[in-house]
């Protein structure tokens, strides 16, 4: 009964952290290696909860491992109870995050290691100053993405989503301070990190307002955040009973489910609250790759999974919340795609990627495609932690992170090229890696919905618009990601000191990555149309009290798809090797598609939302506030005038007022009160001087006396009592 | 049975008085620390007693001939005997769970801020360690009594020690003689009020009492209540007093002078405490006693909250002094303790048949004063922080600081919890009170509640812009290349705190266990309305 | 008699023959440390005396305080002040004889006394572990005096240290 | 009895056995059932006794070959490695010489002490063997009080250094034998508390209830986990022990750069021996008491499956302790007398002394939580 | 054991240990025999504590006075034999002897 120990889980990591922090917080490698440890062991047991559900099969998915014995909040006569929930999907999480943490783990212990040259010319390789501080932070935010995954209800799920914020600050913000001495970072980085950190945390606090208020009002009109609850229809319905409508002709469901896929907006980073996540790149890459693509912000997909059957009943009973969903999931897409196109950072790009992707996911869970959401999460986690991982592997090895200055790398590093490359096509979507699979399911979904639709209703024109938003996203994807191997990896190298300095990275490194490349090629055959497998594990058990979903045949219509979806990638590929790879760009040579003018000139600034409502950062580390954020700080400088000038003189003016009153008084004078009375006794001393005789000086004397004495009154009290 | 509450609260006096008969300095502040221990430990057996009580009780409490059953209140540690019996004024000392993690609060500071103490005041010592004394033992006196003259005397007592702690410790460059004065005049003027809303409740109660276990248990037939005129005005003159000693927007501006002003410590205790005797009274007094009236205003005394959330917020974020920002963030966050108290308020009769209502407000009393006592810890901790690097760098000012995140690693790391713990991070002590007081407020209060969530962004921008950014963040300069990192007795100073930080986000449990029985034993008092 | 009492009564001879043979060994040995000793074998004799008590907790606080600490203690004492008592010093005080007279008249009245009354043959029995009842009434009716008595040792820390102090 | 279960348990199973055998052979003799049950009682008493006597010097034996062994290791040395393979008869050939060697009892002693001090101090330390419990169900006495037994044990050393300080007429002796008795009480006061720890989370004294307690987590639910607490016990417990006994870094009453080797200086013979024997028993019952309390004794993962388990652990936890304490003796220097009675009086006590309040306030507020870990997976 | 062993035993045993021990408290020179002595006197004491209540309690379990009485003689004789030896010690120290007929310094 492995379930048991589930909570076990998320408390090995945070013990990582706990004995980083307290006891071996100056010993770098004892660090790495307690943090190893940990997720090693979590891995482990974490592994035994996923195989034990995977045993239950599809049974699991209507009776969830679920234990809730921890009593956390009283109020009332009520109590919210932590715990742990495991279903079918999050047991799959449960295979995911330990696997890719593990891997990130491992590749920090060498990434954090900085390559410098001292003073006399020779190459070093030392330590990050806050190398056992970094694992101490990854420690925790894998702790809480874990406990995150088991929590029982909202209320865990939020703190867990909490803390990750704060994890992803501090490590947004790793190289936002440097001691004297250390070489490894300049101004301008610090500079960027420190505005990128704040912008993360306060953008996507933005959010967890929203979800914290979702999360409330749930909480006040269900009455419990138990998922458990939440799953029961029964108890759903009671929500409309409860409060008065927020406003005239919006009922409460739908209000919450939006209030709550707030918080996925900012965590997940959908438009528009997803211009912290570009910045975010100034962590350390393992970061990048561990909690800006992997996990932390899939967190919010996940949120969305959990809250599916509320969105549902939202949708069914007050107002058109998957549809609200569906469409922010795919603009997104489309949009973060476009300005994907026009960055030269290696991990920009990858960046406006992963946002595009997890819009992706929306999209698909707002049509109703819950298992083809759910199933690129997974692939999406893998992919995207190799590609971050090489990304970073590059930079680690050439030390600049512009594409322009790259190239031809793949003859310099081969295994993290042909990772990278791996990681790449999954991306684009090309047959037969797992990004193709996943990716396929969530167009064939729309497509069957939008333009094949079942006996008795008419065609979806929604779900067309989405359908060709998403494609066109898949082609920009491929293009993007096509520019990028094409800048990168092929092509002449444009920099030739920073090419002759490239070097394969140490085998700490590269092996995660190949083991991430085996997970992006195979782990797309546990969900295929011909053998669904994945589907029949989430999809099939009535699952979250929904009635089973139902997976259609491999018929003409997926076949369709398929191809039409692989002419799709290829074809944006191919229009990437027109522009790149036909003619290989030179140094110093523009990009081709700055041709675009205007709208280049839009993309490269994107849409100018930072200036707007966000946080310009510019690459020399300064930054500029956007319009709202002036408001607010001259609101704030008005407020201050306020409380020193208006509120607080007025309370001096009644001082003064008083005072003036007080100069009417006078003042008392005291008596001190004399007196002394000596009295000496004499006659004390005239017994003492013959009393004292008696006294020997020898205490066994005394003692002996006393003795006597006693057995003296002994005999008295025997007499008497004999008489 | 021992009689804990006196032993608590008295204890310290007998230290001051011993105090004063001590021969050097260094005795006078191993002593005081020593004997500061002593309440702090009666104050955790009382507490453990307390909760191994679990409830339902199966006791009936009974002091001074009132008689309450297990339904309707909380109260143990009765304690009772006539003090002035021709005005039927009696010595009355009880404690329950809304008074008694204050109380441990409050024994728990006065240790820390005099060990602290120990290492940084070095003139007129036997003066300040006898009046911090004096100090506690009026903090703790307003907690446990349950008369309200005794209350009235307690509350006046606390004054006077902490306008000398910040007239003669004050950094002269803060004007300490202003900000004595004006803390003094400012909490007195309330306090007058306060006077005449007891003597208010004295005259139209029948039998004529000032003790509030009866005043609160039959404030439904008492005359007062009947009287819209004689308890509005009552409700006034406590509201006044409470307020003012919160402080609640618009009565705030002697805080950021006194705590500007005042040593460390002083400092330490003036937020982690004096504050919490004015939210103390609005739930021990303003709840139970004026239920009606509390339910007409609490709609505007909640408006007051708002803006002091989000008005605190944006007033601190214009700080540019290191302690004025932390005692603006005491505004801010008071506010929260005041929303608290305005959904609870605002129960209307018919959602107080609704179990459901029930616990949303109990959820908001609850959140209440657990965000009164991680205010104390939270805050406490911060003011020890600024302390500590003013005693290093001679300046809070914010722009002169930077990179201090490397330079002293340890206390970047508190500083970072500490802030983090303030700002509302889910696993540390911020973040259960202001979520159970938002669960309280959208239940009742539901627009301004959406408003006052803003709040909690502003929150957290200033105090990773201001505090964190502008500290911890960026390159060290040269000035502060020899800074030292916290010697062990600060750390030590601060390690109890840390650990309350985390044991209270990440179980609350244990001490909302406590405060629950409270609320539900308010709530049940405000049925009776 | 049967053969257990016999055993019985035969042990508790050996044993208190033993303790009064070490006590009269402490009152007389010349050389103080042997006498030190010898108390240490009473202490023995009485833990053993506790044993057939059934005052098993208090036979093993018996070992652990007067012979761990109160012996340890004499014996710490016999050898700072070592030196001083030569061994051909007399060991008596000059009222030697006058207490040996009341000491013994106290024996004798006590012991016909005690023959005079008709005491108890035997207690109840002791059916189950005495030793967190032992605490129990410690922490409960007995906490006034407990908590006194730990004043005392306090004071007596303080006190020894600060007498013996240099 | 089935082989398995014998083969599970085997130690148990045997004496089940012969008690079993004995009982019934003497029953067809006719003899009466209860003079039969005190003939068995004793004869297995004696039984249990022989074995721990013999049980003890090997012990000892094996001991100190390890110490020479792995101290030797630390410097870098291969030890002792002529008599028997890899020096394995060692311990046998020193048993012989202290045996054969000539008892020399100096002039001017005083006989009564001299004589008697090694025999005292050999008696408590085997005493000691009487309480601790090697493995499931195998204790010769379930004493409901061992944990106390144990330290009232501990404590009489101090006579016999006394005893052997004072007679043998020398002064190094002396100096020594009242620096070790001055040190083994001060240190007897944190040791105290550091078990008062385990004994106040498993709410009792009995060294078989305490260790029963700790079977929680597959076994695995030892009270040196209970982070904080447990592990500050553990250590205070360890320092104060190694002081109690007077080893590395606390040897200060054999320091023989000053006392040439303290109070068994005027020794010799096997009167040396009995000393060293009793040095070599007591590191191992504190180390035993230490794994008892801390790591759950015989507790561990399977061993209510397979009980021949819990002699393995126990063992394997004692000896891993014992190592530790060599490992002391191999890089730690000696410290000075001043600094080990402030360390002992200023540092560990008031350390302890905070501890159990933190315990007892941790046990009022969380006794549930400590009753859900003792009961996770046992 | 405890059926046959009457009580009696028990108190001559305690009266004949009070005896020596309070031979030897007021007879010895050296004050730290006397100390001795006084010792003896306690376990004899304790002695009777002990056996009244094996023999008279009504139930050993509940009322265990006897012991919880002994429990404190024995700390009592601990805090005195501190303080008794360190003053012995400091008396020692100053007027360099432990007989107890020459610290008589009380007398008129």
């Amino acid at each position: 009964m492995v379930q048991n120990f589930t909570l076990f889980i998320p408390l090995l990591p945070f013990l990582a952290f706990a004995i980083i922090v307290l006891l071996t917080r100056n010993n770098n490698r004892l660090s790495a290696l307690v943090a190893i440890l940990s997720i090693v062991a979590a891995l482990m047991l974490s592994y035994g909860v996923f195989l034990e559900a995977l045993s239950e099969g599809a049974e699991l998915a209507a009776n969830p491992f679920y234990g809730a014995p921890i009593a956390w909040m009283p109020f009332g006569g009520m109590t919210i109870n932590f715990g742990w929930y495991v279903d079918p999907i999050g047991a799959a999480m449960l295979f995911m995050v330990p696997t890719v943490c593990l891997m990130i783990f491992i590749y920090s212990t060498a990434y954090m290691r900085h390559n410098h040259v001292d003073e006399h010319g020779h190459p070093h390789a030392e330590d990050d100053p806050r190398y056992a501080r970094f694992f101490a932070y990854i420690s925790l935010f894998t702790a809480m993405m874990l406990l995150l995954v088991v929590s029982s209800n909202l209320l865990q799920f939020f703190i867990a989503w909490e803390v990750m914020g704060f994890c992803s600050y501090a490590l947004i913000g790793f190289w936002s301070f440097r001691g004297r001495k250390e070489h490894h970072i300049d101004d301008a980085q610090v500079g960027r990190a420190r505005g990128a950190a704040i912008k993360a945390f306060l953008t996507t606090r933005v959010g967890d307002i929203l979800f914290m208020t979702g999360m409330i009002l749930l909480l006040i009109t269900l009455g419990s955040l138990d998922f458990n609850k939440m799953y029961d229809p029964a108890a759903m319905n009671n929500m409309l009973a409860g409060l008065a409508q927020p406003l005239p002709g919006v009922e409460w469901p739908v209000v919450i489910a939006l209030l709550i896929f707030g918080g996925t907006i900012a965590k997940s980073a959908q438009f528009p609250l997803h211009i912290w996540l570009p910045d975010a790149m100034e962590g350390p890459t393992p970061v990048s790759a561990l909690i800006h693509a992997a996990t932390m912000v899939s967190a919010g997909i996940f949120l969305i999974i959990r809250a599916y059957p509320l969105l549902e009943f939202a949708q069914q009973t007050s107002g058109p919340a998957m549809q609200i969903v569906a469409f922010v999931g795919a603009f997104t897409a489309l949009f973060a795609a476009t300005i994907g196109l026009a960055q030269n950072d290696i991990k920009r790009v990858l960046a406006f990627s992963t946002i595009s992707q997890l819009g992706y996911m929306l999209a698909a869970l707002g049509i109703g495609a819950f298992v083809s959401g759910s199933f690129h999460l997974l692939t999406h986690a893998f992919f995207k932690a190799l590609l971050f991982l090489g990304a970073g592997a590059v930079i680690h090895s050439i030390g600049t992170n512009d594409m322009f200055k790259m190239g031809g790398l793949i003859r310099k590093m081969p295994i993290t090229g042909i990772t990278f490359f791996v990681g790449a096509f999954a991306l684009m979507g090309i047959f037969p890696l797992s990004g193709f699979w996943s990716k396929d399911e969530i167009l064939l979904d729309a497509m069957r919905e939008g333009f094949y639709p079942h006996a008795g209703m008419s065609q979806d024109l929604f779900l067309q618009i989405i359908y060709l938003m998403l494609a066109i996203a898949a082609f920009l994807t491929a293009l993007y990601t096509g520019r990028q191997l094409f800048l990168t990896f092929l092509g002449k190298p444009r920099d030739q000191a920073a090419y002759d300095h490239a070097h394969e990275s140490p085998v700490a490194m590269w092996a995660p990555l190949a083991v991430l490349a085996t997970f992006t090629v195979f782990l797309g055959f546990w969900n295929t149309p011909f053998a669904p497998a994945f589907f029949h594990f989430v999809g099939e058990g009535g699952f979250m009290g929904l009635p089973p979903f139902e997976h259609s045949e491999f018929d003409p219509i997926a076949l369709t798809n398929m191809l039409v979806s692989t002419g799709i990638a290829l074809s944006g590929f191919a229009v990437a090797w027109g522009l790149y790879g036909f003619r290989p760009i030179q140094a110093g040579q523009p990009d081709p598609l700055a041709r675009l003018g205007f709208v280049w000139k839009i993309l490269v600034n994107k849409y100018w939302l930072d200036e707007l409502y966000g946080y310009k950062i510019n690459l020399d580390g300064t930054a500029q506030p956007g319009l709202l954020i002036r408001l607010v700080g001259a609101f704030m400088r008005l407020c201050a005038w306020f409380d020193r000038n208006v509120v607080d003189g007025l309370v001096n003016l009644a001082g003064w007022l008083s005072r003036i009153l007080a100069r009417l008084w006078g003042w008392v004078d005291t008596h001190i009160v004399d007196g002394l009375v000596n009295a000496t006794a004499s006659v004390t001393g005239e017994i003492a001087e013959w009393w004292r005789t008696m006294q020997t000086g020898n205490v066994q004397n005394y003692a002996l006396m006393a003795m006597v004495g006693a057995m003296a009154i002994a005999i008295l009290f025997l007499l008497r009592s004999f008489t | 049975m021992i009689p804990y509450l006196s032993l608590i609260t008295f204890i310290p006096l007998l230290g001051a008085i011993i105090i004063l008969f001590l021969p050097n300095d260094k005795a006078i502040k191993q002593f005081a620390i020593a004997w500061s221990i002593i309440p702090l430990v009666l104050a955790t057996v009382a507490w453990a007693t307390l909760s191994s009580w679990a409830p339902p009780y199966n006791f009936v409490y009974n002091a001074c001939g009132v008689t309450i059953d297990s339904a309707s209140a909380g109260y143990t540690f009765g304690e009772c005997a006539p003090w002035i019996s021709t005005l039927g004024i009696q010595y009355h000392l009880g404690a329950d769970g809304l008074s008694m993690p204050l109380i441990w609060l409050t024994t728990l500071l006065t240790t820390l801020g005099l060990f602290y103490s120990a290492k940084v005041i070095q003139n007129r010592v036997k003066e300040f360690f006898a009046l911090f004394l004096l100090l506690e033992v009026g903090m703790l006196g307003v907690f446990v009594s349950l008369d309200l003259f005794l209350f009235y005397v307690f509350w006046e007592i606390g004054l006077v020690p902490m306008y000398f702690l910040i007239g003669i410790w004050g950094h002269d460059t803060d004007r300490p003689q202003y900000a004595a004065i004006k803390f003094f005049m400012y909490t007195l003027a309330g306090s007058v009020f306060m006077l005449l809303g007891i003597i208010a409740l004295y005259l139209y109660s029948s039998p004529n009492t000032f003790d509030m276990t009866l005043l609160a248990a039959n404030q439904a037939n008492m005359p007062f209540s009947k009287d819209v005129l004689i308890s509005s005005l009552a409700f006034l003159g406590f509201f006044l007093a409470f307020s003012i000693k919160m402080p609640l927007f618009p009565f705030h501006t002697w805080l950021p002078d006194a705590h500007t002003a005042a040593p460390t410590a002083g400092s330490v205790i003036l937020a982690g405490i004096l504050l919490k005797l004015g939210g103390y009274g609005f739930f021990r007094i303003l709840l139970p006693i004026f239920p009606q009236v509390s339910q007409q205003w609490a709609f505007w005394i909640g408006v007051l909250a708002v803006i002091s959330i989000v008005y605190g917020a944006l007033v601190a974020m214009a700080q540019t002094d290191f302690k004025r920002l932390v005692a603006y963030s005491s505004v801010n966050h008071m506010g929260f303790v005041i929303l608290g108290f305005a959904a609870a308020a605002a129960l209307t009769a018919e959602q107080m048949q609704n179990p459901h209502y029930i616990n949303n407000g109990a959820s908001a009393i609850n959140g209440a004063v657990l965000a009164m006592f991680s205010h104390g810890v939270i805050t406490g901790g911060l003011f020890f922080l600024v302390g500590m690097l003013y005693e290093r760098t001679h300046t809070r000012e914010l722009a002169l600081f930077g990179g201090f995140g490397s330079q002293i690693p340890v206390y970047g790391a508190l500083l970072l919890l500490t802030s983090f713990a303030s700002l509302g991070l889910p696993g540390l002590a911020g973040f259960v009170g202001e979520f159970m007081v938002m669960n309280g407020a959208y239940s009742t209060l539901t627009l301004l509640a959406f408003i006052a969530v803003w709040g909690i962004v502003f929150t957290a921008a200033y105090f990773l812009w201001k505090i964190i950014q502008k500290i911890l963040l960026g390159n060290v300069s040269e000035q502060w290349a020899k800074l030292p990192d916290l010697k062990g007795y600060e750390i030590l100073t601060l390690a109890p705190l840390a650990v309350l930080m985390f044991a209270i986000g990440l179980f609350p449990n244990w001490i909302l266990d406590t405060i629950n029985t409270a609320s539900i034993a308010i709530l049940e008092y405000m049925k009776r309305m | 008699m049967d053969v257990s009492t016999i055993i019985a009564q035969l042990l508790f001879f050996l044993v208190a023959a033993l303790t009064l043979t070490a006590a009269f060994l402490t009152v007389l040995a010349r050389n103080v440390f042997h006498a030190a000793l010898a108390l240490v074998g009473t202490f023995f004799g009485v833990a053993a005396i506790y044993l057939m008590l059934e005052a098993e907790f208090l036979a093993i606080v018996q070992i652990l305080i007067y012979i761990g600490a109160i012996a340890v203690l004499i014996l710490f004492a016999v050898m700072l002040t070592r030196g001083l008592m030569q061994h051909d010093q007399i060991s008596f005080n000059h009222q030697w004889a006058w207490v040996a007279l009341v000491v013994g008249t106290l024996f004798l009245g006590m012991f016909i006394l005690i023959l005079q009354v008709p005491w108890l043959q035997s207690g109840a029995a002791v059916t189950a572990d005495t030793v967190p009842s032992l605490g129990q009434q410690l922490m409960t009716t007995y906490l006034l005096p407990f908590e006194v008595v730990s004043v005392l040792l306090l004071a007596t820390l303080v006190g020894a240290f600060i007498i013996a102090r240099e | 009895m089935d082989i398995l279960s014998f083969i599970l348990n085997p130690f148990v199973s045997l004496y089940n056995l012969i008690r079993d055998a004995l009982t019934a052979l003497l029953l067809s003799f006719g003899i009466a059932s209860d003079v039969v049950a005190i003939i068995v009682f004793l004869v297995m008493g004696l039984i249990v006794v022989t074995a721990i006597l013999i049980l003890a010097p090997v012990l000892m034996m094996y001991t100190t070959l390890l110490e020479r062994k792995v101290v030797a290791r630390m410097q870098d040395r291969i030890g002792p490695n002529r008599v028997g393979k890899f020096g394995l008869l060692q311990p046998i050939a020193d048993m012989i010489k202290f045996l054969t060697k000539e008892d020399i009892v100096p002039e001017g002693v005083d006989r009564v002490s001299h004589l008697l001090a090694p025999i005292v101090s050999v008696i408590p330390v085997v005493l000691s063997f009487a309480v601790l419990s090697f493995g499931v169900g195998m204790g010769a006495v379930d004493l409901n009080l061992g944990l106390l037994f144990l330290m009232a044990m501990g404590s009489m050393a101090t006579i016999a250094v006394f005893m052997a300080g004072f007679g043998s007429h020398n002064k190094f002796a002396l100096i020594g034998g009242m620096r070790a008795a001055a040190q083994i009480i001060s240190y007897e006061i944190p040791q105290i508390f550091a078990v008062a720890i385990p004994v106040m989370l498993a709410g009792s004294i009995s060294l078989n209830r305490v260790i029963e307690q700790q079977s929680g987590l597959f076994g695995l639910g030892w009270f040196f986990f209970y982070v904080p607490v447990g592990p500050i016990a553990f250590f205070v417990y360890l320092l104060a022990a190694t002081a109690e006994i007077n080893r590395v870094p606390f040897d200060l009453p054999e320091a023989e750069s000053e006392l040439v080797a303290g109070y068994h200086t005027e020794y010799s013979g096997m009167k040396f021996g009995l000393f060293y024997l009793a040095e070599f028993l007591n590191m191992f019952i504190i180390s035993a008491i230490a794994a008892s309390i801390f790591f759950g004794g015989w507790q561990g993962p399977f061993v209510q499956q397979v009980p021949a388990l819990g002699i393995v652990y126990f063992f394997g936890k004692t000896f891993l302790l014992i190592i530790i304490q060599l490992w002391f003796r191999g890089s730690l220097p000696r410290i000075r007398v001043d600094q080990l009675m402030n360390f002992g009086w200023k540092r560990l006590v008031p350390v302890m002394i905070g501890t159990i309040l933190f315990t007892a306030v941790l046990l009022w507020f969380y006794r549930g939580v400590l009753d859900y870990l003792k009961g996770l997976g046992g | 054991m405890i059926t046959q062993i009457p009580l009696v035993y028990y108190l001559a045993l305690a009266a004949a240990l009070f005896c020596i021990g309070s031979f030897g408290a007021l007879s010895r020179r050296n004050a730290i025999a006397v100390l001795m002595g006084i010792e003896l006197m306690l376990n004899a004491v304790n002695i009777n504590l002990v056996a009244f209540w094996r023999y008279g309690a009504a139930d050993p379990l509940v009322d265990q006075a006897g012991i919880v009485f002994a429990l404190f003689v024995i700390t009592l004789a601990a805090a005195e034999a501190a303080i008794g030896l360190a003053l012995i010690i400091a008396i020692y120290r100053s007027r360099d002897t432990v007989n107890v007929e020459e610290i008589n310094l009380l007398k008129w």
